[in-house]
């Protein structure tokens, strides 16, 4: 079997399903291929590992991957299984924010280490400036939970639908008690959790045509998992070395996610690619035109 | 005897330290626990009531001494060492590493300090260098290093396994901080030979290597004993951190990390409480090792 | 000479005459003044029957790696001639920090000399790591060359400077004073009590072997985002080491000497500040000193959870998934620099307070 | 050269009216025991002794039999645990709390961190002395031990002789008239020690106070005392007490003389029959 | 006392025979100086001496004259930075090489890790006797210093005159004939002082070897001593030489005869003139 080394952008969870399941069902071998899948992290970058030749492959936020083609690491969307971006702002009701119009001068939080495109790019077309000033908003870089809500130490924090938000929930910030700024439905979300490999690598006829084979079985999995959530929740647990999620977390975990990939149609969509690109170059986040930062050639293969 | 005569005071202390442990508990946990009620609607809680629950949140600011206590036990008593929820199998990993790179700074700080007590250009060259060398943060650098050496060591022409590269990664940051102290350590005690004995060496006409083995090296070895307390100590630091950016995969930085993630601050606890285990259970076997030692080379018992 | 140096001067000038060699074969170029400092280097090998003075081992180490330098841009990657001339030149440097100490040693030449010794190992391991990622074309995420970060480190001073102000200037010294200073209070205070003090020392001295980093979160948790959630988790780090250092300090004070300020009658607070703080001093500096690392160490790894926008540790996690390797690296080098300044500083106020203690009198 | 040297002559003055001389320090049944991990250890027992005010007595014995412990009992260091112990007519405790002796132990104990003014100047600190007072009796003290000229050194700028006296010169200076001294001299060599030995003796003669001298040296003892007391190992007692029939004028080469041997070889026999070899 | 007593004696026959006393130490105008940050400190300046084999030689002279420096001269720890010196008609870099010589310092200087028996050995390891040849001559010297039993304890279980007996057969396990001695018993009490003093002299006669002495103690210096060197301060030089009249058997009491305390005085004349007070 071909081996195929995929990194992860975050911890195992749910988020991940997909992959863990065509892995666990067999979907991957049955594809001729041998799968590793490495969990990601808060400091792991992905783009890092696959420059230093650590992975072949790797899920990767879109603002990400086109910031990192600028400093020479030549990744190339294969496919997109997530459509909808899974990012909210989130304010308690009690609080200051309301509306966008109540931003300035007050404090959010936010996830960095290549999460925090989205946030400023809305920023930016909101025309707030985020260096602190009265005028602009104070930013925090955010811990990885929702203590900055219950210690009220930021007026609105970053949540993952999926992810973040239910531990809100569970904390009694349910959301009627929430403000709740969705960045899909403001139509600023950026693309999520794409699959990209190295361009160089995919001029290898050889190599293309592995992933290929690691894409189909992706999507089986993803298939699988979306109709099984109860079996993937489990199997994510079993995978997770941490041992620290829990079954329940993950069957939630599992059921928002299903809301935002499309386990039938891994393409990617060229007017949510374009929205992507415009937004990362009036940022200044990237300062050329990308070329050739995606293939349809894969998912054109499927 | 000396440890008899301190047996009282100190339980008096850990006990004192106890009861403010739940005082401090109850304090930090109010507000929240007033919160809960309030989103609750209860109002009809009794005095009694409200302490016990303060004790027992599921997210607190500062859990009580008997919720880190269940949970250590649940984690380590009540399942499989096996089980990748247990605090053991999280102990040894870190342990492993923690082994790894204790011998390897251990094996370095004595060669360097061999180096610099034999030769001159390397005491004036080296010593200010590992000076300077522990005021870089090397744990500030540990994300990068760890994600560079994984990428290095899994990469070919290594092509090591993961889960090596990664124990490979940890030992080499928990030797970093490991070699430091040994080095001080044992430059200080090769050199702890007075000029009388030196002299008494010379007048045999004895050889470097006979002085080496004959005198420096047993007058070095208290001092030898003594920088090992710190440097497992210090070993023990620097594979936790390591642990950190590692995906959060296994390991007690891990679980410290992931429990933050997930705003489990429980689990945090316990972990810490784990960790300072391994620490004192690591200072208390070098211990016994420099008695035996001591025992072998004659010393007077103290 | 040694045999050490014996060898190192054969050596030297044999990779000298093979790098000179493989420069002719590769067709010289317009690598003239490379040409001729390897010639010199050949030549040196008549030192075994005239002489050479140990400068002109230096001035070969030096020049070549200038003109190595200099020569690296225009030839990635580099021809084999350029590796040979690089290790020829690192041993002329290595011989010439032998010999240097030796004349030192010997007292032919000016203790204070001697400064030059750890510089040139520095200056060494700068040209090797500039030579090895430019020469072998490292990719810069992975490593970026010193050139490259001393760039960024100009072009960024503003950036910097925020960060050095947010870290180092409000949460490790404000941290490391309240840690330094309850820890030292404490342990005067406990010092008065026998019962507290075989309590409490015990404790103290495993609490500072345990991995205290790991509160970092918690603080984070209890303290907020901003600097004092960073400086809490240096106070807790810098507490216990001072608290145990401090305690020893003030039994160190010989039993003579408190006997005899007892046949003066003297009392507990006249014996504490005329005998044992005194005699406590190099013992109180030593726990500064560790705590003058700990203090950055604790800081920088606060702020990977969780910070306002600015920071030596926010700035440190943030580019490495910018992948800005080059940012990260002047950042490191910034608090290596301010470590070592911090550590420094502290070491001549110990000089100066307890120039009466034998290990700083003997020098 | 000053007020305390006139203090001390009206001491004198008023204890000499007194008819019989004054008993400085006065041991009766005195026993002390040391408890240790292997067991009791007697460090004295039954010691009876008076030492009368102007007396300068050596004591001397082999290692370990209980010299230190004394002199550390008249000074309040060690409690007995048997017997009575008065010192200047109080107990040890008061008599240190008035501050009624000097001590100088066997090593200089000066503070690195001090000058030898400074030092000098340290029980005159403790003890509440004007900044103006103490200037003058550093100085006479430095000058009494020929030390002027090295007020502003550190303590390891000067020979050990040098420590040795200004550390007396701590000792002298404040008004004490009992002088306990423990092998003040033993870590030097023989000529400074002889040395110093007559600059003491002229001291004794000049200040007229009363020394209590612990040394392992026979000469040494013989040349200093009028009263010398020999011990014996463990349990510490007192075997012999040695009155000197030697003139109070004692030049150097008095140790020469018949009498002087005569007195030693008394003392060496004393010291001799308590000695084991083996040790 | 077995196979180095043998070859001794041979080598003293072997010398009888080639007429006139043989020169086991010879210094020609020695000058030894040494660079300090102070500026140079002469330690030792044109020091002429012979020293013939089997002589008993003691150094005496004030703190800091050279004595010891004299001593590392010979044993080759110093270079002498004028003059000659020779030590059995070699360098003295020669005579180290070939383990001429035995040196005892004045701290016993034992390892503490090793018993008594495995630091008598030290040097037979360095010097790579076999491992039965070693047990012999450690039983030998062990013997001949009346240790015999002590052989596993270690250092700190042995007082310090045992110690440094301990440290007298570690130098005199080997086969030199020449014994170097720095204050050996500088830091003992008198009794056991006297005691090792009467001893040594016993084993010098069993042995015949040739002795070097420094001492600080001028009653010591002359009881054991066939040739006395009296040394000035800085720079050092030789003032005198004392040739000792008392008889090769010498009694402990022999140091309260006329004869003894002549030879005294005229050390310490010899030592007083050279002496500055203020050091
Ligand atoms: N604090 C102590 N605890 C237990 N034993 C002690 C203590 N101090 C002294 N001793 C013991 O008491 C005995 C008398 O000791 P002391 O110091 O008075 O002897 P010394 O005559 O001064 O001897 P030296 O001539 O060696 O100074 C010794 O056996 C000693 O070991
Ligand atoms: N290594 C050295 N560097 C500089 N000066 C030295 C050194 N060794 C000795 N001296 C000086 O040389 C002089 C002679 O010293 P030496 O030790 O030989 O004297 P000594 O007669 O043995 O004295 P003591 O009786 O105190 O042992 C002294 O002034 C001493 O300070
Ligand atoms: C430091 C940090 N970064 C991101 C997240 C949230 N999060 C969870 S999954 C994911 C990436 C989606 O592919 C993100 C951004 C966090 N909790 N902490
Ligand atoms: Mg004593
Ligand atoms: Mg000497």
């Amino acid at each position: 079997a071909d081996p195929v080394t995929l990194q992860l952008k975050w911890v195992t969870q749910a988020q991940f399903a997909g992959y863990y399941v065509a892995k666990d069902k067999g979907f991957y071998s049955d594809e001729g291929i041998d799968i590793t899948i490495k969990p990601g992290g808060p400091d792991i970058a992905p783009e890092q590992v696959i420059a230093g030749g650590g992975a072949d492959v790797i899920v990767d936020w879109m603002g990400g991957a086109l910031a990192a083609r600028e400093k020479g690491v030549p990744l190339v969307n294969i496919a997109q299984p997530y459509k909808r971006s899974g990012l909210l702002m989130i304010c308690p009701k009690d609080g200051p924010i309301k509306t966008e119009a109540d931003f300035k001068g007050h404090t959010l939080g936010v996830w960095f280490f290549g999460n925090e495109y989205p946030f400023y790019a809305w920023m930016n077309k909101l025309g707030i400036p985020t260096d602190g000033g009265p005028d602009g908003v104070n930013v925090l870089k955010q811990s990885f939970d929702v203590q900055p809500l219950i210690q009220k130490q930021a007026d609105c924090i970053s949540v993952m639908t999926y992810n973040e938000l239910g531990q809100a929930i569970d904390a009694g910030f349910t959301q009627d008690k929430l403000v709740i700024f969705n960045y899909t439905d403001l139509g600023n979300d950026l693309l999520e959790d794409g699959l990209y490999a190295m361009g160089d690598k995919l001029a290898d006829p050889a190599f293309d045509d592995k992933m290929v084979r690691f894409v189909r079985a992706s999507q089986k999995g993803w298939q699988y998992a979306i109709e099984h959530p109860e079996e993937a929740a489990q199997i994510v647990i079993d995978n997770d070395d941490s041992g620290a999620q829990t079954l329940a977390h993950q069957e939630y975990m599992m059921k928002e996610v299903a809301k935002l990939v499309d386990p039938h149609d891994f393409k990617l969509d060229m007017a949510a690619y374009d929205r992507t690109e415009k937004a990362l170059l009036d940022q200044k986040i990237i300062a050329n035109k990308p070329q050739g930062a995606y293939t349809t050639a894969i998912t054109d293969k499927l | 005897m000396q440890q008899g005569k301190n047996a009282i005071p100190v339980i008096i202390v850990l006990l004192a330290l106890v009861v403010i442990w739940y005082v401090a508990s109850l304090w930090l946990n109010t507000p929240w626990q007033y919160q809960v009620y309030a989103n609750k609607g209860v109002s009809d809680w009794t005095a009694q009531q409200f302490v016990l629950d303060a004790w027992a949140q599921d997210r607190p600011v500062l859990p009580s001494p008997h919720q880190v206590a269940t949970e250590i036990w649940k984690t380590t008593g009540e399942i499989a060492v096996t089980s990748k929820k247990s605090l053991f199998y999280h102990a040894w990993i870190t342990l492993s590493a923690t082994l790894a790179g204790f011998v390897m700074g251990t094996v370095l700080g004595i060669f360097l300090a061999v180096l610099i007590v034999h030769n001159g250009a390397m005491n004036r060259s080296l010593m200010p260098w590992v000076i300077a060398s522990q005021t870089i943060p090397i744990l500030a650098l540990a994300p990068l290093f760890v994600v560079i050496g994984f990428n290095l060591f899994t990469a070919p022409p290594l092509g090591l396994p993961a889960d090596t590269a990664r124990f490979i990664s940890k030992a080499i940051i928990s030797a970093y901080l490991a070699f430091f102290p040994v080095t001080v350590g044992m430059v200080k005690g090769l050199r702890s030979p007075e000029f009388i004995q030196l002299d008494l060496m010379h007048t045999y006409n004895a050889s470097a290597s006979q002085v080496f083995w004959k005198l420096r090296w047993p007058s070095a070895l208290p001092f030898l004993f003594t920088s090992m307390k710190v440097a497992v100590a210090a070993s023990l630091v620097g594979a936790i951190v390591g642990e950190m950016p590692t995906g959060a995969v296994a390991g007690l930085g891990a679980r410290l990390l992931a429990g933050s993630y997930y705003g489990q601050t429980v689990q945090i606890w316990s972990a810490l409480f784990a960790a300072s285990a391994l620490a004192a259970v690591l200072v208390i076997a070098v211990g016994l090792v420099e008695r035996l030692v001591n025992a072998r080379m004659g010393a007077r018992p103290a | 000479m040694s045999q050490l140096q014996h060898y190192l001067a054969i050596v030297a000038g044999g990779v000298s005459a093979l790098a000179f060699a493989l420069l002719v074969n590769w067709g010289f170029g317009s690598q003239f003044a490379m040409a001729a400092i390897l010639a010199l280097g050949v030549v040196s090998l008549g030192r075994f029957w005239l002489g050479w003075s140990l400068w002109l081992d230096g001035a070969i180490a030096l020049f070549g790696a200038i003109l190595l330098m200099v020569a690296l841009p225009g030839m990635v990657p580099a021809p084999t001639w350029f590796w040979a001339a690089l290790i020829a030149f690192w041993l002329f440097g290595w011989l010439f920090v032998e010999r240097l100490s030796k004349a030192i040693s010997d007292k032919k030449i000016d203790q204070r000399v001697g400064v030059i010794i750890p510089i040139v190992f520095g200056a060494a391991l700068l040209v090797i790591w500039e030579a090895i990622t430019v020469g072998l074309a490292v990719p810069t995420v992975i490593m970026p060359p010193p050139s490259m970060i001393w760039a960024k480190l100009v072009s960024s001073v503003p950036t910097l400077l925020a960060d050095f102000n947010q870290t180092f200037l409000k949460a490790v010294l404000i941290g490391y004073v309240i840690g330094c200073g309850s820890g030292f209070l404490v342990a005067i205070l406990i010092d008065r009590s026998p019962f507290f003090k075989r309590g409490l020392l015990p404790l103290g001295n495993f609490v500072s072997a345990l991995p205290i980093i790991g509160v970092a979160p918690i603080m984070v948790m209890w303290f907020g985002f901003d600097w004092p959630s960073k400086a809490a988790v240096v106070v807790v780090m810098t507490f216990f080491p001072m608290l145990v250092n401090t305690i020893a300090g003030l039994s160190a004070s010989g039993n003579m000497e408190r006997d005899l300020m007892r046949t003066y009658a003297s009392g507990y607070w006249q014996t504490l500040f005329k005998l044992r703080l005194p005699a406590a001093a190099p013992f109180i500096f030593n726990a500064l000193k560790i705590n003058s690392t700990l203090a950055l160490i604790g800081a920088i790894v606060a702020e990977f959870f969780g910070t306002p926008i600015v920071g030596m540790g926010f700035r440190i996690s943030t580019e490495v998934g910018r992948m800005n390797v080059d940012m990260v690296w002047a950042e490191i080098a910034v608090a290596a620099v301010a470590g070592s300044v911090f550590y420094g500083v502290i070491a001549l106020l110990e000089r100066a307070v307890t120039f009466w203690h034998p290990s700083v009198r003997g020098g | 050269m000053t007020a305390d040297l006139t203090l001390d002559q009206n001491a004198r003055a008023v204890s000499s009216q007194s008819g019989a001389p004054a008993a400085v320090v006065s041991a009766r049944g005195l026993g002390l025991t040391f408890q240790t991990n292997d067991g009791p250890v007697h460090a004295l027992s039954d010691v009876n002794l008076d030492i009368n005010k102007g007396e300068f007595v050596s004591f001397i014995g082999p290692s370990g039999c209980g010299k230190t412990t004394f002199l550390r009992t008249i000074a309040d260091l060690e409690q007995p645990t048997t017997g009575t112990l008065s010192v200047n007519g109080m107990t040890p405790q008061g008599a240190r709390e008035s501050r009624a002796y000097g001590y100088v132990f066997q090593a200089p104990a000066l503070f690195p961190w001090r000058t030898i003014e400074k030092n000098v100047a340290l029980p005159l600190e403790v003890m509440g002395y004007s900044a103006e007072e103490r200037a003058k009796r550093i100085q006479g003290t430095l000058d009494l031990v020929n030390l002027t000229g090295f007020e502003h050194k550190y303590p390891w700028q000067l020979s050990g002789g040098m420590q040795q006296r200004a550390s007396i010169a701590r000792a002298l200076a404040f008004d004490a008239d009992l002088l306990l001294m423990d092998e003040p001299f033993g870590a030097l060599d023989e000529i400074v020690r002889d040395h110093l030995n007559s600059e003491l003796l002229k001291l004794w003669a000049r200040t007229q106070k009363t020394i209590c001298f612990v040394t392992h040296s026979i000469p040494e003892a013989v040349y200093l005392s009028t009263k010398i007391v020999v011990m014996s190992p463990r349990p510490g007692r007192v075997t012999d007490v040695i009155e000197s029939t030697l003139p109070a004028e004692r030049p150097l080469d008095i140790r020469e003389t018949p009498e002087f041997l005569a007195i030693a070889a008394r003392v060496r026999d004393g010291l001799r029959a308590g000695h084991s070899y083996e040790e």
